[in-house]
């Protein structure tokens, strides 16, 4: 059908593609404060801690890298808590538990991930056919995430039994427990998505200018859902992974994990307005938080203080990370 | 030069508008049916002592998510106004025994200045308003735990601030009473003076307000020390009902606050919405939070039934004729 | 000419408050470049969205090749082989120009959901260089030039000859107001090739692109079909008499009233401006006086006029105005000192979408609607309404979201917005007859005319050279950031585009 | 008028017909076992006396739970007892109050302010509560024992600003000045959360290393978390272990010998007391005058367990006979200090 055309090609100009100068702010603070840190204290800089810090920002990591789709497409997601606390009922009931017979294994942990899509799936739908904002639609598929989670506990702590599920918080392969290799198999998998999926590009894109894709003919809704579906797995995952480190599943398997999720992300430099950022940047993020509750207990802040400092540094950070992208006239929300 | 074809009469457009009135009633019509449900679930419920009780209740929220309706307004968000409230509770109870009845303007007095500095940090360093206020958060609890000494302070002699308890012609609670007055004042200021403007325009497209000389960063920073002296109102009230402050008496109040303003239809993304809506999201939220126990829903359920009915009461009242796209 | 391509019977669309189209017919022919003319606000952009199932019409029929069709989405009218180029933007800024181009068709760019970028690349470079265009397909959106986007977005509409098995129909909302000259000639190319094998839909307000490139056109006007001519021979001037019903002035520069410039002391004086994107800028505006800023994309001249209205940061350099210097540079500092700047992109920067008329045109004048620290609603009634008639603004009333206009009537309210207050004395215009019909854009040049004779100063970024000749009393040539030259442009001795042109490579 | 809501007064006191009672129990959330265990032990006395109890939860939200309490005083509260778990010290003054106004029958348990006594109010029939001093010095005495009275200790505190958590973490100060031997490394708070106390554990121990011979935890939940970390460091059964409360989960970790102590606290006889004493002075079988002045606000029975006599407590039961009106105060280990 193409007709030859009538100009010919013109040679190739190059625009700068690759890691922008902006991005470079979050590393960055991640070296300083580590940095700052390690000259403090000793014991901050043993490889031991490393490999703790590392191994305690898995779970976050993996709720990061869910809510990182959800923040890239200009959305909010607070629904971590309850689905992960579902999440951690539904698995502690179904692999060999104090409170039943089953002992479904791999399966259960299938089912409890794919729960979590579910709950997803739910915050989608409500964004998209009842036009809830994310923020509030995600709200309350918290709220009945807990109440499933709550109607499960039924009053008795389900322990769990699962070898192999205990196993993944304390058997370790070079050094790492299992735990951590699952996260970084996550945010492989979440930077695979984020790059080479229509899903992870529509993100991204729906971030950018949700109205020209569908002035191109792109129907954005399954999408949007598909999302928030695969952040919910995400966090779905964590309330299991959460699960094998208590070795019990609790209803506050995911406590607070929303909040420092969307912090990590955000100081990782993913933008609350969407369009920017993605997995890697949250897993900078990620880490830095971890560095900074490690470091303080590690250089001794009073525990009444802690609190305080962290929320200090990560404004700081944030603010560091934001100079070099300075303009007058720019939108910030 | 022009024809006027294309151009109905002013009429036309009149059609248009029971509709948007309806919309602007939306608020309120779910907050009818809430206490309709509630009502049929247990007759009891609906009962003046009851009605009074629930007013006398939803004042602090109502107070704090007035307050935070003018930031989410300007398209920003304030997650402080829990922490700060809590902060504040704990100032009032340490500085009513010298200050006495100067105590309560002097923390509303504080709780501004906080809320300013926030937004002078927001917009000078550039940093979104949801991380300079989750910073805000952690600094504030954690100042609060420390000057309180990590417990609650008792307040002995309540005298200054008793009045809040008290009831307007016997029926109406005061705290209700002065959150009703505050909302109306905050809406009034903005009816009568260019506030108005300058807050949409800032919500709705903040680089064509700039460009239009609005003072975009003052509004913010205004907004901003609104929210905080809302926090210390609500603060005082608590502390009223409270006979103590403590460093983390309020910190459960933040989301309730934040649903209440997206239940009264405001757009979390800026711009449209009122203080009046927040006024009945609050009713809502507070119905939700006390009735569904109160008539007897298992907890396990009451939290899902609170998820369920949250997100369709959006669904309600959110007026999708100005905004094209929902985040 | 053969069979129909399109054919449009009796479409009607209603807005709250206006009749936005009111049984249009039109008929396209295979192979044949059909150019629509009609005002601001004629109907033009809502009928061409009822063809690619953007807007769904009230009533009326729509056939493709015979057949009659109901479009619900832009996918099913890609499929019916329809592809349109918006008159506002629309690529996705944050996605490379290769995923823009072949996004919503992306065929074998994506299999099973996954990107082959080697493929997209490919895809995209084939796009491209039927245009002719050297953008980098990977390169983000948003690192471009307008201009290099509004060719991405014409590269993107092509794809319709790969997608649809029929012979394609490809709509042009408005593609030149955004392009320069040597970009038009290659738009142009493209659309004469286009006519090989397709049928082109091309709307510009520019009337003689309009002849220049169509074989027909169709006049819209009020929302109905107001006629039909050949432009084999015929004349602007004749479209226009159709556009309005009446014959328009010949005087479109409105030169006559030009008054010379006699103030001694200038009323901006810039000294030694910096920025990032231009650099040591001297210049002076005198009361009454228009200076015309001309130069190629990147010149800096947009930078320029940003930074004199506090916008944009500068380095080093004062202004004054009236002889006193604006300490604290911000737009609220520029605003006090009684200058207006009317941006170039008007939806993003100039207006406030969802806000009414009125709102919108009293928002940096606040003190002309109110009594005290009030606004006084029928102050603000009387002031907003004189306006609207002033400047003949179309408007179901001042109560109407801006956003519902159509283009040329929000460029009046934003321009508006500077004048209520009675007090200007600098205007800055970027681009501020973008996307306006000859009618509406002679009016606001009338209006400058107006303006510059009660004194106030007016720095102008045209849209054509054309534009800047027959405005402005003097031009400043830009290039590269800095200042190239200076040309007197004095009524009566005007100089011609080629000796800009020279001073502008 | 000053106030809108008026109750019955005291004069009605024990008028009420057995069958009019209604029983209301309030806790944080039926999520963790403890009060899981009041509510059920709640409604088993209920049950006992041809009853239902009213289960609220308020989500560890002090507003809620005032909400939730003046909703409940301003529909009818004749002959409405009340076992209320105040959320922290400050919320038993307005619960309290509001009761008294009202005139429902109250007993609260926890968390009161040390001025706010039930002896100075007619309807707030008792306070309840265990001796957190007792309980953290108990733990920290069987800490130092399991350690061989010498070498580094971390301490897990609960949230902050609780009473509870101050308490127990003064008896613990309390038992290191005796043993002088155990030294306190470092202490961070895990606000009484299985999860933080992971983290903070894993922390700690990587901080201090093999100096960390103990752990002391201001609950068991904490205890268990830290369990957990010694687990995954590969340290299980090496660092000792200590909590308080006796979840379920904690009296079979001594019996299974991993933990060193735990501290009964009886969520199913405090579910069912609290309801037991407002029932019997709402029926008129005790009055509010005969209680004895050290029986209106008291600390109640607590036992240390340890591997010895584990297997007692393995199976909480209660004893039906406690309930009984001339028994309700059987458990009574001393007035309040
Ligand atoms: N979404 C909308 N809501 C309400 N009114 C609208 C809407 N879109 C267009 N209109 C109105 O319909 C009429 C026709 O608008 P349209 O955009 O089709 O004009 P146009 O001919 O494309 O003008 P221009 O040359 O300025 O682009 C205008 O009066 C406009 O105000
Ligand atoms: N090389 C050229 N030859 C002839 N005319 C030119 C040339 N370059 C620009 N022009 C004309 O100058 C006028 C101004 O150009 P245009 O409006 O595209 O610039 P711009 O987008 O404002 O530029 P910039 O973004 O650099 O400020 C147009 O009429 C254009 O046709
Ligand atoms: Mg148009
Ligand atoms: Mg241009």
């Amino acid at each position: 059908m193409t007709v030859t055309a009538g100009v010919t090609a013109a040679p190739r100009r190059r625009t700068r593609r690759g890691a922008a100068f902006r991005d470079a702010g979050p590393p960055v603070a991640l070296v300083v404060v580590f940095g700052i840190f390690a000259a403090l204290s000793p014991q901050f800089r043993s490889v031991d801690n490393v490999q703790n810090i590392v191994d305690a920002a898995a779970v976050l990591a993996v709720v990061t890298c869910g809510i990182t789709f959800v923040l890239m497409m200009g959305s909010i997601d607070l629904s971590a808590a309850g689905v992960m606390g579902a999440a951690a009922l539904t698995v502690s009931l179904l692999v060999a538990n104090n409170r039943n017979d089953n002992d479904f294994g791999l399966l259960g942990i299938l089912v409890a991930v794919l729960l979590g899509c579910a709950f997803g799936c739910l915050s989608g739908l409500a964004l998209v056919l009842l036009k809830v904002p994310s923020f509030m639609a995600t709200l309350g598929v918290s709220a009945a995430g807990l109440g499933v989670a709550t109607l499960l506990f039924a009053g008795v702590q389900p322990n769990i039994s699962d070898t192999m599920l205990k196993g993944w918080a304390i058997e370790r392969f070079l050094g790492f427990s299992y735990l951590t290799w699952i996260a970084a198999a996550c945010v492989l998998v979440g930077w695979l998505v984020q790059r080479y999926t229509r899903l992870g590009r529509y993100a991204f894109a729906i971030g950018g200018a949700e109205e020209v894709l569908t002035l191109s003919g792109v129907r954005v809704k399954p999408y949007k859902i598909a999302v928030f579906a695969l952040a919910g797995a995400f966090y779905g995952l964590g309330g299991v992974m959460v699960t094998s480190q208590l070795g019990a599943g609790l209803v506050q398997a995911g406590d607070g994990y929303d909040f420092s999720a969307i912090t990590a992300a955000v100081v990782g430099g993913t933008l609350l307005t969407g369009g920017r950022g993605g997995v890697l940047h949250s897993a900078v993020g990620v880490l830095l938080v971890m560095v900074l509750t490690n470091g303080l207990v590690q250089v001794g802040v009073s525990p009444y203080w802690q609190g305080g400092v962290e929320g200090l540094i990560v404004v700081a950070a944030v603010a560091a990370a934001v100079i070099p992208q300075r303009r007058r006239n720019q939108v910030i929300k | 030069m022009s024809i006027p074809v294309a151009l109905q009469p002013a009429t036309v457009s009149a059609k248009a508008r029971p509709a948007r009135r309806l919309t602007g009633f939306m608020p309120i019509i779910a907050l009818a049916v809430l206490v309709a449900a509630l009502t049929v679930a247990d007759p009891g419920f609906l009962t003046q002592r009851s009605l009074t009780a629930a007013s006398r209740t939803a004042a602090p929220l109502i107070v704090l998510a007035a307050g935070a309706t003018l930031v989410v307004l300007c398209g920003g968000i304030d997650l402080s106004i829990a922490a700060l409230a809590s902060l504040s509770t704990v100032l009032l109870a340490l500085w009513l025994p010298d200050l006495g009845g100067l105590a309560t303007p002097v923390v509303i007095l504080v709780a501004t200045v906080i809320g300013a500095v926030q937004g002078t940090a927001h917009v000078l360093l550039r940093i979104p308003s949801f991380i300079v206020t989750l910073g805000g958060l952690s600094i504030l609890s954690a100042v609060a735990l420390v000057v309180s000494g990590a417990g609650t302070v008792r307040v002995v002699d309540d005298s200054a601030v008793k009045w809040l308890d008290l009831y307007v012609g016997g029926y109406v609670p005061m705290s209700f009473a002065v959150a009703v007055v505050v909302v109306a004042l905050i809406a009034l200021v903005l009816k009568v003076t260019p506030l108005h403007s300058w807050i949409s325009a800032t919500g709705y497209s903040e680089s064509a307000a700039r460009l239009a000389g609005t003072p975009v960063d003052l509004v913010k920073v205004g907004a901003f020390c609104v929210s905080g002296a809302c926090a210390g109102l609500a603060a005082i009230m608590l502390v009223s009902r409270q006979f103590s402050g403590g460093p983390t008496m309020a910190d459960n109040l933040l989301l309730p606050a934040v649903a209440a303003i997206v239940v009264g239809g405001t757009a979390i993304t800026g711009g449209h919405g009122s203080v009046w809506r927040s006024l009945a999201g609050a009713l809502v939220v507070t119905l939700l939070r006390v009735g569904l126990p109160i008539v007897g829903v298992p907890s396990a359920y009451e939290q899902i039934l609170y998820g369920v009915i949250i997100v369709v009461a959006v669904a309600l009242t959110l007026d999708r004729s100005r905004i094209s796209i929902i985040k | 000419m053969s069979e129909l391509a399109l054919e449009v019977r009796g479409l009607v669309k209603h807005y709250p408050g206006v009749k936005a189209l009111d049984g249009v017919d039109l008929i396209v022919r295979q192979n044949e470049v059909l150019g629509l003319a009609g005002e601001n606000g004629a109907g033009k952009s809502t009928l061409l969205k009822a063809l690619v199932g953007l807007v769904t019409p009230d009533a009326g029929e729509i056939y493709v090749r015979g057949e009659p069709v109901k479009l619900r989405s832009v996918a099913d009218a890609a499929d019916h082989g329809i592809g349109m180029v918006f008159q506002e933007q629309s690529l996705v800024p944050n996605l490379t120009a290769a995923e823009n181009i072949v996004l919503g068709s992306e065929g074998a760019a994506v299999r099973r959901g996954v990107y082959r970028w080697d493929t997209m690349r490919r895809l995209a470079q084939e796009q491209l260089d039927k245009i002719g265009s050297d953008i980098d397909p990977l390169a983000r959106t948003d690192t471009l030039t307008f201009a290099d986007r509004q060719m991405v977005e014409i590269a993107k509409v092509l794809r319709i000859e790969e997608r649809s098995q029929h012979p394609p129909v490809i709509i042009l909302d408005e593609p030149t107001s955004v392009l320069e000259s040597k970009e038009i000639e290659t738009l142009f190319a493209q659309i004469r090739r286009l006519r090989e094998f397709a049928s082109v839909v091309f709307v510009s307000h520019r009337l003689d692109e309009v002849l220049d490139v169509c074989d027909r056109v169709t006049v819209l006007r009020g929302g109905q079909s107001a006629g039909e001519v050949a432009t084999a021979g015929a004349e602007p001037r004749e479209l226009h008499r159709m556009m309005i019903g009446s014959t328009g002035s010949d005087d479109h520069y409105h030169e006559n009233a030009a008054e010379p410039v006699t103030a001694e002391e200038p009323r901006l004086s810039v000294r030694g401006l910096s920025g990032k994107t231009f650099h040591d800028i001297d210049l002076d505006v005198a009361a009454g006086e228009i200076v015309a800023i001309v130069g190629v994309h990147g010149s800096g001249r947009e930078d320029v006029c940003r930074a004199l209205f506090g916008a944009e940061p500068t380095t080093a350099g004062e202004i004054r105005m009236d002889g006193r210097k604006i300490e604290l540079p911000g737009t609220r500092a520029a605003c006090a000192a009684g200058i207006g700047y009317v941006p170039a992109e008007r939806k993003i920067e100039g207006m406030v979408g969802p806000m009414s008329v009125a709102e919108n045109m009293t928002l940096t004048k606040q003190k002309a609607r109110c009594t005290g620290p009030f606004v006084a609603p029928r102050k603000q009634a009387g002031l907003v309404d004189r306006w609207i008639e002033r400047l003949s603004i179309r408007t179901p009333g001042r109560d109407t979201a801006i956003g519902r206009l159509s283009g040329g009537n929000q460029q009046k309210v934003v321009l508006a917005r500077w004048l209520v207050g009675g007090d200007i004395r600098l205007l800055l215009l970027d681009h501020p007859t973008r996307g306006l019909d000859i009618g509406a854009r002679s009016e606001v040049y009338r209006l400058m005319r107006e303006l510059a004779a009660s004194g106030v100063a007016t720095v102008l970024l045209a849209d054509s050279l054309e534009e800047a000749i027959g405005m402005a009393d003097r031009i400043l040539v830009m290039n590269d950031g800095r200042v190239a030259a200076e040309v007197a442009c004095p009524s009566g001795a005007k100089p011609s585009p080629l000796d800009l042109v020279k001073e502008m490579v | 008028s000053e106030q809108a809501a008026g109750g019955n007064d005291a004069a009605a006191e024990g008028a009420c017909q057995p069958s009019d009672v209604r029983l209301v129990g309030q806790v944080r959330n039926e999520s963790n076992p403890y009060e899981a265990s009041w509510l059920a032990g709640g409604d088993a006395y209920a049950k006992s006396v041809g009853l239902t109890q009213e289960r609220l939860t308020y989500d560890g939200d002090s507003t809620k739970q005032q909400e939730q309490i003046s909703q409940l005083l301003a529909g009818d509260t004749k002959c409405l007892v009340m076992n209320v778990l105040p959320n922290g010290d400050s919320d038993t003054a307005p619960i309290v109050k509001g009761a008294d106004q009202a005139g429902a029958y109250l007993v609260t348990q926890w968390n009161k302010p040390a001025d706010l006594n039930p002896a100075d109010h007619q309807t707030w029939i008792s306070h309840i509560t265990y001796n957190g001093v007792e309980s953290g010095q108990q733990i920290g005495d069987a800490l130092a024992t399991a350690i061989g009275g010498n070498g580094g200790i971390i301490a897990l505190q609960g949230i902050l600003d609780t009473a509870a958590a101050k308490d127990r973490f003064a008896g613990l100060e309390a038992s290191l000045k005796k043993n002088t031997g155990v030294k306190l490394l470092d202490q961070q708070a895990a606000n009484f959360s299985r999860a933080e106390a992971l983290t903070v554990t894993k922390t700690l121990l990587t901080k201090h290393g093999e100096h960390v011979k103990g752990i002391w935890a201001a609950n068991d939940d904490m205890a268990l978390g830290a369990l957990e970390a010694l687990q995954q460091q590969g340290l299980a059964g090496k660092v000792a272990v200590v909590g308080i409360d006796a979840v379920p989960d904690a009296v079979k970790a001594v019996q299974g010998g991993t933990m060193t102590a735990t501290v009964s606290s009886d969520g199913a006889w405090q579910g069912g007391i609290g309801l037991a004493i407002g029932y019997c002075v709402a029926t008129g079988k005790l009055a509010v005058k005969d209680i004895a002045a050290a029986n209106r606000a008291f600390f109640a029975e607590q036992f240390l367990i340890t591997k010895d006599n584990a297997a007692d407590f393995v199976e909480p039961k209660t004893n039906p006979a406690d309930f009984e009106c001339a028994n309700v105060f059987n458990r009574v280990a001393g007035p309040l200090t």
